[in-house]
């Protein structure tokens, strides 16, 4: 086993780190500027300028109004709102949601509890890319309908979903339409307007801002119950007092991450398009995901015949993070319902394995991953009783696993 | 997640492999649940002289094939059947809760290649009690 | 006017300064170890002992286990889910729920939208003190009662609420007990176990914690729908990535304020009873909430003729920072529905003055507040109509406002 | 959340104070919404020579008494009694749009103690147009 120290981080879908200039911004309004934004004296100001300031800035990355932006605690909260908030808000008017298979849980589940709650949902599929139809988004509408919720990328096989399309179709037919735009903000172009989005959740961990903060954009007209009723904050749609720091954090990260965007998006789809070829060398190794309408960053394959849980625990100790859709390591112990939903056999889904890549990913990282991964999955291979003999390894000694042969 | 018992079996796995000609095998799990275990034994005259398993599963899957296998090396097959999965996973100090399947995976690999043993060589099967501690 | 530029913050029931030491604990999880902590690599290791480790603190400070312990933005969130977590789960079993006319707006507001959905509230009065009858409490439960909700302390009036007997009451009759403890814990003992409380909300920010932090305690067996649906994180009670650096905030802050609680109480209750005197001093002048089942860093009084907003604006020249239960500065415009509650006419309503004191208030600082107000009062009174002439003052010229007699 | 103007207006009132024995006097608002406004009027052939008021209120409140007694200090009665709340809220540089309201008030009060000195003169009291901005 390759005991090199090396730290490669390859699960930014999963969370970034805060950048150092982020988390130096947030410091003053932790300890001085600490003020209620809404009180009226000096001490509150600089706080409510501060909060108005990443207001703009979030307004401005998603091409939105500042006051359509209002602040949450992360793109869990969001997407609860949305969903939430609209079905609440439009009971009276129809009970029928529609959304796709491949949505982050945050969506699914609260679909889910709507749904005991008296609401109907349609679950649309998507094709082997991961790729939901928008003929099929069309077709679900009913007099009923109320919501299309529909994400923008896929966290986890990275699919950008055709968000433009299904938003023409929700406004041809005068149903507000959501979309779940956490792995998208700050990594691909983003605008509400040109979209036809009615209403966007983002969470700032996702683009080196602050875990804890997030934001929806609610677009004009849209109306919408409060998820946290309470005070009178967020001109009273969202109550609690504001997390003015991690506003600020949130802010900034979004500014820092849409200016270096483009750029950014380059290098790493060459990255990763590096780091797929790499591993579909691996023989019975497939992509999951669309092979170009993906994130820049992601990379998702799946081996055959081994466990991705094994694969994450091996590679830790190449000192490699990454994440995998098998069963064994979420919690639920249910394997990706996106994976599944992709068309994949269960015990596939279990060899699945996660690389996101990151503004600090280097070519030389995606080699070094390349080689731990095929040393990882030939172990592991060589472990497994249903690997193929042609498959199995023939050395013998070292760190290596050998076949007992009597 | 894991203790270092379990990252150390499951890193260095004893016994992994495969036995050819073997005495008794045995295979459970199913690819579709993520775990399938397979034991091979060797048997001479009641005693297990050599025992192998490849494990296609999690961590836990494979610390538990490990130390099974290690419990249950130069014993009788009936103290052999007599290894509860609560055994494997003590000697593992422990698993996480949602993992203790996989030690149950185990003893039921191992009671399914003494079966196999038992029933090629003439012999009843023993029965299960049915007594796994989840 | 004073033209002294000190700053004497006396709105610490509003939020307060995170303590440096506490900002400082937090960054590392920021940039350092920001992994998720539910993944398997190492990175993540650091996070998720983190997060116990705060979860270890929370539960000492009410006396509860770790695992009773829930993560969540905030006392808004906190309480938004109590409320609607019970509503929602037990609504085959009853929906009635009992509160009190005094609670913050995120219970009251939650209430009302609960009602919208079906729920019916009883509203139990309060005496001129802003004390809830426990009597009231128990001749209120009804077959179909879910759920009593009655805060701990008044975040306006500082009164302390008889919540071992409420707690006592709610156990004889197999009711949840919820309590909205934001402003008492870290300032009053609060044990859950004591009090027989089944849920109980806290904030990070009041207590010199980080803004968009909180919890909630769920007792043994208690069940609840989620607020925020998704991933498994909190045991699935509650998902979204977990925010480890606020967490690991809200830990440090919560045990440094226990550790210096019962010292720190004793010198505010002089500080706080100090100052009371010095403002009653003034003519027309009362205090609302109880004498002395109160907050120990509480004082709100009202002063006749004058309003409160206007109070605010010239106490700011003096840099003091404090708050009203004015209409004029909510931006609800609803004067405050606590005083009200309490009884007092809906004039005087608008001339109070919240002033809540913390740990670095001094006795010099109570002195300069005292003769602030009195010069402030003196000089709005002067200016309205409303105000006798027996307390009209005299003088002329300089800065004061004198009335013109031609 | 006022701009300077108001500020200055709010801590350096023009004009607060009582006459006594005005020729007119108008109070409007009641404490129960949290604003009264008193205006004092000296007239001397048609033109207001002197001006006061006093007002319980928030800061708008203070600031647009402030204001629109600056206003129509000198002024005919007629002339006074075209002062608009917007033109009192705009000559303050603007007001919070929830505190708008304030600038109204100072309207009705001029316009009640404009009346209040023609009842008082044996002259019909002026018919208020309605057509305040909110
Ligand atoms: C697509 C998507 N939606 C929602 C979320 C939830 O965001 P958060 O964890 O910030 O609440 C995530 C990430 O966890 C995500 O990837
Ligand atoms: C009694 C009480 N409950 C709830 C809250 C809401 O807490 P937060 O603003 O942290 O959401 C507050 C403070 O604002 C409060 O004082």
């Amino acid at each position: 086993m390759n005991t090199d120290k090396r730290l490669v981080y390859m699960d930014h879908a999963a969370t970034t780190a805060t950048r150092p200039e982020v988390a130096e911004a947030m410091l003053p309004y932790m300890t001085g500027h600490f003020g209620n934004p809404s009180s009226l004296y000096d001490l509150a100001k600089a706080s409510r300028e501060a909060l108005e300031e990443a207001r703009e800035r979030v307004a401005a990355a998603i091409g939105a109004e500042p006051k359509q932006v209002y602040f949450t605690s992360g793109g869990t909260e969001s997407d609860n709102w949305a969903l939430k908030g609209v079905a609440f808000a439009k009971k009276e008017k129809g009970s029928h949601i529609i959304t796709s298979v491949v949505e982050h849980h945050a969506i699914s589940h609260t679909c889910e509890w709507l749904e005991k709650q008296g609401f109907s949902v349609t679950y649309l599929p998507v094709d082997r890319f991961g790729m939901v139809n928008p003929a099929d988004v069309e077709a679900a509408i009913t007099p009923e309908t109320i919501l299309i919720t529909v994400m923008m990328a896929n966290n986890e096989v990275g699919t950008i979903q055709p968000v433009a399309e299904i938003g023409a179709i929700a406004k041809k037919h005068g149903v507000l339409f959501h979309t779940d735009a956490v792995q998208a903000v700050g990594h691909i172009p983003v605008d509400v307007g040109e979209l036809n989005i009615d209403l966007l959740s983002l969470s700032g961990h996702k683009f080196h801002g602050p875990k804890g903060t997030g934001a929806l954009y609610i677009g004009p007209g849209v109306r919408l119950d409060p998820l946290m009723h309470g005070g009178a904050q967020e001109r009273g749609r969202r109550a609690g007092t504001e997390n003015v720091p991690g506003i600020v954090g949130l802010g900034l990260a979004v500014s820092l991450a849409v200016a270096d965007m483009a750029e950014n998006a380059e290098r790493l789809t060459a990255l990763r398009d590096r780091l797929t070829a790499g591993l579909l060398a691996i023989p019975h190794t497939y992509l999951n995901g669309h092979p170009d309408k993906r994130l820049p960053n992601n990379v998702n394959v799946v081996f055959e015949f081994i466990e991705g849980e094994s694969i994450l625990l091996l590679l830790n100790r190449y000192g490699i993070a990454a994440s995998t859709g098998s069963a064994c390591s979420s919690r639920s112990l249910d394997p990706s319902h996106v994976l599944m939903a992709c068309g994949l056999p269960h015990e596939v889904v279990h060899g699945s394995l996660r690389l996101t890549l990151g503004e600090e990913t280097t070519e030389a990282d995606v080699d070094y991953v390349i080689a731990a991964v095929k040393e990882v999955v030939q172990r592991l291979r060589d472990m497994s009783p249903l690997t193929p003999p042609e498959l199995r390894s023939q050395s013998i000694g070292g760190d290596k696993i050998c076949i007992t042969r009597r | 997640m894991y203790n270092e018992k379990v990252m150390d079996h499951f890193e260095h796995p004893r016994n992994q492999g495969a036995i050819e000609a073997a005495d008794g095998t045995g295979e459970v799990g199913n690819a579709q649940c993520g775990d399938i275990m397979k034991i091979y034994l060797k048997v001479e005259a009641d005693v297990i002289t050599d025992v192998k398993f490849q494990t296609f599963g999690c961590g836990a899957a494979v610390a538990s094939s490990s130390m099974a296998t290690e419990l249950i090396k130069g014993r009788t097959l009936a103290e052999a059947w007599e290894l509860s999965n609560k055994a494997v996973a003590e000697a593992l100090e422990g698993l996480p809760p949602q993992k203790l399947h996989c030690s149950v995976l185990a003893e039921e690999a191992i009671h399914t290649a003494i079966n196999d043993y038992r029933t090629k060589h003439g012999l009843e099967a023993w029965e299960e009690t049915g007594s796994h501690t989840h």
